[in-house]
């Protein structure tokens, strides 16, 4: 491997969530974007051809190594890591209708899922998947939620263009989800 | 293949009977259903019906049945769809007008937002897919700390402290007026103890009554359950000077029980 | 690289800290001893062989992989191993209070969040959002702080008095947080 191969390598090794293309192009000025992608597929290959037990995954708009599929189980049973913990159906719910909607007040999700939705919003804010993102007009002012980097994270998603388009669901709906989620 | 449906349907149904057994009253599996929503379309999809088609006065008394036997029927958000549920069966009653075109179905509003939701669930079974896909890799555990570096800059925005202003708002309790603490007084344990003690000897000394390393608590406990066998003439205090420990008898001259 | 190897490299990858040898050999219950350090070795040769970024090291506790050491400062100037922190949802919430309530001391602060705020306040001031303005009359006159120069900075406000006033914040409020900021 040459040696940006080699330095993004250890950068990506050394970051604890995805890392965006300009921020790896960040790391050798003398480096073309062109450059870089090149080392990011040089990395790529390198996995697959030797056989490694990691891969470079591409997701939340940045390049990320994690380790493959495969091994989770033998690795969670050593004690060596955990899985992160599942969320609840209502954290899912919420979720769906914040990352289809975003942005997105309160009394929208409550009037949808049909329960009051305080303790989720705030457990969800606290795990960083979804975040304030601005206030609506009119009375109160209501805070507006979004999704979060995280969200993608955690869904192994690369951005919000990668949620099935609503024509895809199998309940057709003409009103409620009308609108495509938007990346920022 | 509708054999195993039908499976599937009768096996669910046997669960909803299960819990609007009126012997089970206190069945509570709040987190079996997400709201008041799940819960019905739950109830409809058991029975298959047609969406569009609801036998709103069936529909509505499983309904009403069902919270109860969950204990759900105190959850205002449970309440407020039985509410509707009922509203509309009463609408469903009234005389339509001659031109069924100009009708508008009552459960019109109830149909869009079962089917709304079951496209947020259809969602919502599709992100936790992704997010168990997912959970199979692990990204990097431990992350070295960068050599002599200026503290990594902070992220601040006003959406952040706005929210966290409001949590902080939601979180004030209602103003106290005066705190009323609970003393732990056991003096109901403490009289056992003392019968207890007074089998095995007709003499003891209080010290004896209120056991090594007293609380206040205790003392108090011992006290007020020796007052009250004196009072009813179990036991005999007696104090042979002042400030000494006093004494403690057991009055067996007065069997009472 | 044979399947233990790669296994190997996995929970390496995933571990928080150095992996003992016994930890090793507990993720495949197949596996000699001697056959973990075959793969170790095949895993260090294979570093080497193929020129990466990273490496396996040997501490006093296990292995570990650890990136090469001349790319640390490449990796530090493009800030990935210390990427932008985000103040916890404790900070913020005292952040918060101190923001609307200043100058106020800390058991103002602890009365209303209803936890000891030391370590919080300590972290704030070092983050140097937060300073010490005052001391309060009376018993033991506690100290009083409030916000920086740099708070306002972050938020990118002029002035405290561009922080949205209470009554406009989605929930009306009966009594505790009714004073308006006021600037020193």
């Amino acid at each position: 491997m040459n040696r940006l191969t080699q330095l993004i390598e250890a950068a990506l090794f050394s970051a604890d969530s995805p890392v965006s293309l300009s921020q790896l192009a960040a790391l050798d000025r003398d480096a073309s974007r062109a450059e870089v992608k090149a080392a990011l597929e040089e990395l790529t290959n390198e996995y697959v051809r030797s056989g490694h037990g990691i891969e470079l995954a591409e997701l939340a708009d940045g390049y990320q190594l994690l380790t493959r599929r495969e091994f989770a189980d033998a690795i969670a049973q050593a004690h060596l890591a955990t899985r992160p913990r599942r969320l609840s159906p209502a954290a899912l719910e919420t979720l769906a209708i914040i990352a289809y909607k975003q942005p997105v007040g309160r009394a929208e999700i409550e009037e949808i899922r049909g329960v009051s939705v305080d303790g989720v919003l705030r457990s969800l804010q606290e795990r960083d998947l979804i975040d304030v993102v601005g206030r609506a007009e009119g009375m109160g002012r209501p805070l507006l939620y979004g999704t979060t980097p995280v969200f993608l994270e955690l869904l192994g998603l690369n951005r919000l263009e990668d949620l099935p388009r609503i024509e895809e669901l199998s309940i057709a709906l003409s009103t409620p989800m009308e609108r495509r989620p938007q990346s920022e | 293949m509708s054999g195993l449906t039908r499976a599937v349907a009768v096996r669910q149904r046997m669960s909803i009977s299960a819990i609007v057994e009126p012997e089970r009253p206190f069945v509570v599996e709040l987190e079996e259903f997400s709201g008041p929503l799940d819960l019905l379309l739950h109830l409809i999809r058991e029975q298959e019906i047609d969406i569009t088609d609801i036998p709103i006065a069936q529909i509505a008394h499983q309904f009403l049945h069902a919270i109860d036997a969950l204990g759900l029927d105190e959850a205002a958000n449970y309440l407020e769809m039985a509410a509707w549920l009922l509203r509309i069966k009463i609408q469903m009653l009234l005389p339509r007008p001659f031109d069924e075109e100009n009708w508008e179905d009552p459960r019109a509003e109830l149909v869009r937002r079962l089917l709304e939701y079951e496209q947020v669930r259809e969602v919502a079974r599709w992100l936790e897919g992704q997010a168990d896909l997912r959970s199979g890799q692990f990204s990097r555990g431990w992350v070295p700390e960068a050599p002599e570096q200026e503290p990594s800059p902070i992220v601040l925005d006003l959406g952040q402290i706005l929210a966290a202003v409001d949590r902080v708002l939601e979180s004030i309790p209602q103003p106290v007026l005066h705190r009323v603490v609970p003393r732990p007084l056991d003096v109901e344990g403490a009289t056992r103890r003392i019968l207890d003690l007074l089998e095995s000897s007709r003499e003891l000394d209080f010290l004896d009554v209120i056991g090594p390393e007293p609380t206040v608590a205790d003392v108090l406990s011992a006290l007020m359950a020796l007052l009250e066998l004196a009072r009813v003439g179990r036991v005999r205090l007696m104090q042979p000077k002042p400030f000494s420990s006093m004494a403690i008898a057991g009055e067996s001259t007065h069997p009472t029980d």
